[in-house]
């Protein structure tokens, strides 16, 4: 089994999928010669030539429109934005047709496209390249957002999403892409897009996460858990839309608190629906308030600020202790 | 060396059958007479559905439209041309040309009743009528595209109007599909107006067409209001598409002879004369003289016509009117194609609440 | 005082703005001659001319992208899209710009401009015609979200909006644009962005709407009251951005219930933040979970079906009763 | 009546100082001796400050920036004609004419060094680096809107790359400057990459210019290594603007001498070869020549400015790096220009957050 990052894992998946169905097709801006400006389409142009690794001209809507098409005609694009900052150039075409074509036209036109994007913070880039808006497409009926956290759950989560009927938004936490190395099995495989996982099981508290918080929030725990003797469980969301309520719901009842960890800004963001969802779900087992460990509402500060922004492990521990405390 | 011309640029500017029924030979497509035939009955067949359908609207009985009439040569001819495995981009005006790919009027009627129901049946390769203006552009690159990748010489054919020119998912299209060489024809039914807003405050330029000089793609004007004029310039774009030789930019000259939607006053914007002065221009009024001087057409054949698409346009409302009533739910049904937490568990509270609501 | 309904107050308050303050533009799609496709700038074309109230090109990222411009060089423009289901192809001009110059130029250049747009259902219109996507923006930091409920309070906080020295999105019910009418003062009014309205003060539960909701809340509240003999305290939102989540917590602790009524789709929409308020403010004071009454994750239906889609007299009042009987 | 043809446009290329130092006369320029050397001086100033920039980034004292090498006549000899009063629109290669525009390297510095301070300072009329490309194109036509409006006659100049001209906000800025007839300038820096993507990938016309037919707006094509040509093809536009003449496209075809930013490696997609086919193309060699064949200019003025600029950019480094620390709360400073209580509240939070850390 061989050890891959995040990045690595990207292409795996697409590499796989490619190979398994020759109606995947890979577009974006640089995707090709280049490899992405992550590196993430590297060799695939050679593998499988221009027609189905396409470097695109610099429109976004353009790119996601165009694979609207392709999605129709029977291809499954997977399209790139460059960062998920230049992604909302393609909402329009996400929310008035990607998301709409199925139910429109009742299930004759389906659009099974991916489109995969860098997104948030801590790699010290320029002014749109670090922002954290999965609500923007979380809050749109008719798509799916999914967000990796580990180059094993990338691998086989991007290989679910391509295989999804429908069109999903991946969000890939670009400061995870090159931060660890993981196992990944050799041959392919695939996680249920729709499902949390417990990463870790515990009586205590219940603390949710996604992403490139993920692994923060990992470090956060272990040294609660050290400092204060005290039982975590641990949850990966893994996809934010359709949230799985009951994995987290449940991991309360037992618990009786519960700590959301999030780098998007807080208002409007989906740890109000995990707490939403709480509400609907578990009020009564609740021993204290769901904290909320998150970005500020403010516009995403350049990148010599960006960490006083995203939570750290200190914001992280307090909130979780405050919530244990409480 | 100094200041030197790069390059130079024209524009044709087609016109076959003019108003008064004078055909340019040279250019004339050859169609036998029962093509000419069956195309002037689905114009005709989009001329009077379209007026059933402002009445069936005066009455309550569907929503709010926006009449193709005036515009039916502009749709219908183009559509023409178009194999039945070619794909078929709408925006909302082309009645007839969606109604000559296999449409029922009761599916019009059905979606302009409010009913998704009404987006389904027809031609497979007929996309739903698309409302956001430019957007669809960009789809029939895609299909264009994955046309051109299986193999396929199948075509993309995708309508707009003047007004859909500013946006920019138009020009976007345009610059992929010529990047691309991809088969697809933009057909602009320049009607002269979007709304309210003349065709000289959408866009400076002289023509529509012009704006393939952008993407170094073929672009052609022609008189939307003859359907000679149309075919052969669609027909033509068409054998270049099938031919890998790439996109081509269609203006049509036409005129929206009515109000924008049935929710609008065209009179607040525009006066009676200038509607009045494109009255001449008709495509029907001139297809039907051109088919009368070659001897295909009299008045006992339009009578017969007029009298059977009456039939049907009757028989279709009265079907439409008398549909048991489509179920409640089906929103739940086609959000996702597979199995998705969060919907099955509204669903459950959705049916809930319908019962409620009997019981209420 | 004369009385008006919804659309005359938009029109009365961006005469009387115009008149005070010839800064102040307006531009869109039909806006002029036409005085709007719901004839909401009626009349102002020959007021103020050609040159302050301007017919655009049909591209909606162009308005607000030229928007951006004008106000940066101290005009007021006053933005209108169609209907909100077209404002989304401006959404990368407003979070790539409109929301972040004043952040970007630390004060220097500011975006003082509002955009009006007529959203949600119930008008029996065509597909795009009939969301209630407050999300997008409320969840941009940069951006307020103002929705009116009733002619008097459109004319005081679109005032406010167009004074006000950032961005202002403003969303109008246009269910209840011609549905009833109100007396509005006879001298220009303003309301302050950023707070919640009691409508009517009650002791047994909090119920909170906005937009086009309000009315319909309303006749739900009135019903229940008579029926149940309860008190119930009824809040306007009006403010979606920033949220006044201490009026509503301040109620909710004193009610201990609460019921959110929202047209929008459920999941990661604006009843989650209120919930998520109310989780960190007042969470010990809950009798029972906050019911949600929304629109469903679907695509919204074509409009013969649309009143399915929206909370009905009847759903508001068994979601009230729910939570009042829990 | 047929098929004829309806419009004709042609596109210029205008060239004054070609490669070898030849002049065309007649299109050439009157200036000065001392705007000569100035505007020598200001390209010198943008190729030495970049250069150094590269440096520091490669030691990791500044982050990612993309190289405007190789580009100094294109914005520079542009930026030469316009005045104080006149708009600055750019997007984040023309580092030689923002710094013309008083903006001073430390500003720079601090910008890529990932802190907000670095936009502000410099004309009032300069708007910060956009980043998104091709969506400032739109704020120029705002900008061009409100000169007009208010009388001025002040002009909006907004710079983009061959890139940016695939984007709808590229399109739409360009139909809405020329239907209102605004004062801008549209400059296009084609420097014949974006990225890894090669100008005829990005779009099959032949020029960049000929786009201005789509909307009936004058578009002028430039030999972008040539100041002399930018700066009368830029002065031409500007007058025009200012005379109420409306909007110009100038396509000044000019070369990136280096990667995309610092964070790509170039010959991932392009060869060492084509680079140095470039190299005689320089601006800075040619300008040089055309000042010394004047008896303007020579080795020891040209060690003079070089020492001179190179003390400035030492100076400036080291006030970079001694200024003391920037304050961590601004974020909260200058979300809204009133009070907000979301804000208020999470600043409180934030302020306890720093104290936490410093306990820690
Ligand atoms: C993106 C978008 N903006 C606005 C509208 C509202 N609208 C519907 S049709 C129309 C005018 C369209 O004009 P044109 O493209 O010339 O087509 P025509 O109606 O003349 O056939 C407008 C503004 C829309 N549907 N989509
Ligand atoms: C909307 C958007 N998409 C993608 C990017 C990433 N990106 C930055 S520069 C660039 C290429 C720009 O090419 P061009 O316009 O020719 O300008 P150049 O870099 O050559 O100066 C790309 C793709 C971006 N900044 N904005
Ligand atoms: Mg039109
Ligand atoms: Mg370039």
């Amino acid at each position: 089994m061989p050890k891959l990052n995040m990045v690595q894992a990207v292409t795996l998946a697409l590499e796989e999928q490619m190979t398994a169905d020759e109606s995947v097709v890979v577009l974006g801006e640089d995707v090709g010669v280049d490899g992405g400006v992550f590196r993430a389409t590297e060799g695939l142009l050679e593998k499988f030539g221009e027609q189905r690794v396409i470097d695109t001209p610099l429109a976004e809507s353009g790119i996601v429109g165009a694979s609207i098409g392709m999605a129709m005609a029977g291809l499954k694009p997977v399209a790139e934005m460059q960062f998920s900052g230049f992604s909302y150039l393609s909402i329009p075409q996400l929310e008035g047709h990607a998301s709409r074509m199925r139910a429109r036209s009742m299930g004759q036109f389906t659009v099974p496209m991916v489109l995969r994007m860098p997104y948030g913070g801590g790699v010290r880039a320029l002014e749109h390249h670090s922002e954290s808006r999965e609500v923007l497409y979380a809050h749109n009926p008719g798509l799916k957002v999914v967000i990796p956290s580990g180059p094993r759950n990338t691998r086989a989560l991007l290989a679910a999403a391509i295989q999804d009927p429908d069109p999903v938004i991946f969000m890939e936490p670009k400061r995870s892409y090159r931060a660890f190395k993981e196992e990944v099995p050799a041959d392919p495989e695939t996680m249920e897009i729709g499902k949390c996982q417990v990463v870790q099981e515990g009586t205590d508290i219940t603390v949710v996460a996604w992403g490139a918080m993920m692994h923060t929030t990992k470090k956060a725990v272990k040294q609660i858990e050290k400092e204060r003797g005290i039982s975590i469980e641990l949850i990966d969301v893994l996809t934010i839309s359709p949230l799985d309520s009951d994995t987290i719901c449940e991991s309360v009842r037992k618990t009786g608190r519960c700590a959301i960890i999030q780098e998007a800004a807080r208002s409007f963001g989906p740890a109000s629906e995990i707490i939403a969802c709480i509400n609907d779900k578990s009020l009564l087992y609740l021993e204290a308030p769901v904290q909320r460990v998150t970005g500020y509402d403010v516009v995403t500060p350049y990148f010599n600020r960006e960490l006083d922004y995203m939570p750290t492990v200190g914001r992280i521990s307090r909130g979780i202790i405050e919530a244990i405390d409480f | 060396m100094p200041k030197t011309k790069l390059c130079d640029f024209s524009i044709s500017y087609m016109q076959v059958l003019d108003e008064n029924g004078v055909v340019d030979t040279d250019l004339e497509p050859s169609l036998s007479k029962e093509q000419l035939v069956e195309l002037y009955r689905h114009m005709q067949w989009g001329r009077i559905t379209d007026e059933r359908m402002l009445k069936l609207q005066r009455q309550g009985r569907i929503g709010t439209f926006g009449p193709s009439i005036g515009q039916e040569a502009a749709h219908c001819a183009s559509m023409f041309c178009m194999r039945d495995d070619d794909w078929f981009v709408g925006c909302f005006r082309e009645h007839g040309a969606r109604l000559m790919r296999g449409e029922s009027l009761v599916k019009q009627l059905n979606y302009f009743n409010g009913y998704t129901e009404g987006n389904i049946g027809g031609n497979p390769r007929n996309l739903p009528i698309s409302v956001i203006v430019g957007a669809q552009s960009l789809h029939a690159v895609g299909l264009a595209y994955a046309s051109k990748l299986k193999g396929e010489d199948s075509v993309a054919i995708v309508y707009q109007g003047d007004g859909a020119t500013s946006q920019g998912d138009f020009h976007e299209a345009l610059n992929f599909a010529s990047v691309w060489n991809v088969p697809v024809i933009f057909l602009v039914q320049n009607n002269q107006w979007a709304i309210s807003v003349p065709r000289e405050k959408q866009t400076k330029s002289k023509s529509i067409a012009q704006k393939a000089i952008a993407y170094e793609m073929h672009g052609i004007q022609v008189d939307g209001n003859d359907p000679l004029a149309v075919y052969a310039a669609t027909a033509e774009a068409a054998e270049r598409a099938r031919n890998g030789e790439g996109p081509t930019l269609i203006e049509a000259v036409t005129y929206r002879m009515m109000m924008h939607t049935t929710a609008d006053d065209q009179y607040k914007y525009r006066t009676k004369e200038e509607e009045d002065s494109w009255k001449p221009k008709d495509p029907l009024i001139r297809f039907k003289k051109y088919m009368e001087d070659k001897g295909f057409w009299d008045n006992k054949a339009e009578e017969k016509l007029q009298a059977e698409l009456k039939a049907d346009c009757d028989a279709q409302v009265k079907e439409f009117e008398s549909q048991p009533d489509f179920p409640r739910d089906v929103s739940f049904e086609h959000v996702f194609g597979t199995e998705h937490a969060v919907i099955s568990e509204q669903k459950v509270e959705f049916d809930q609440e319908l019962e409620e609501e009997n019981d209420a």
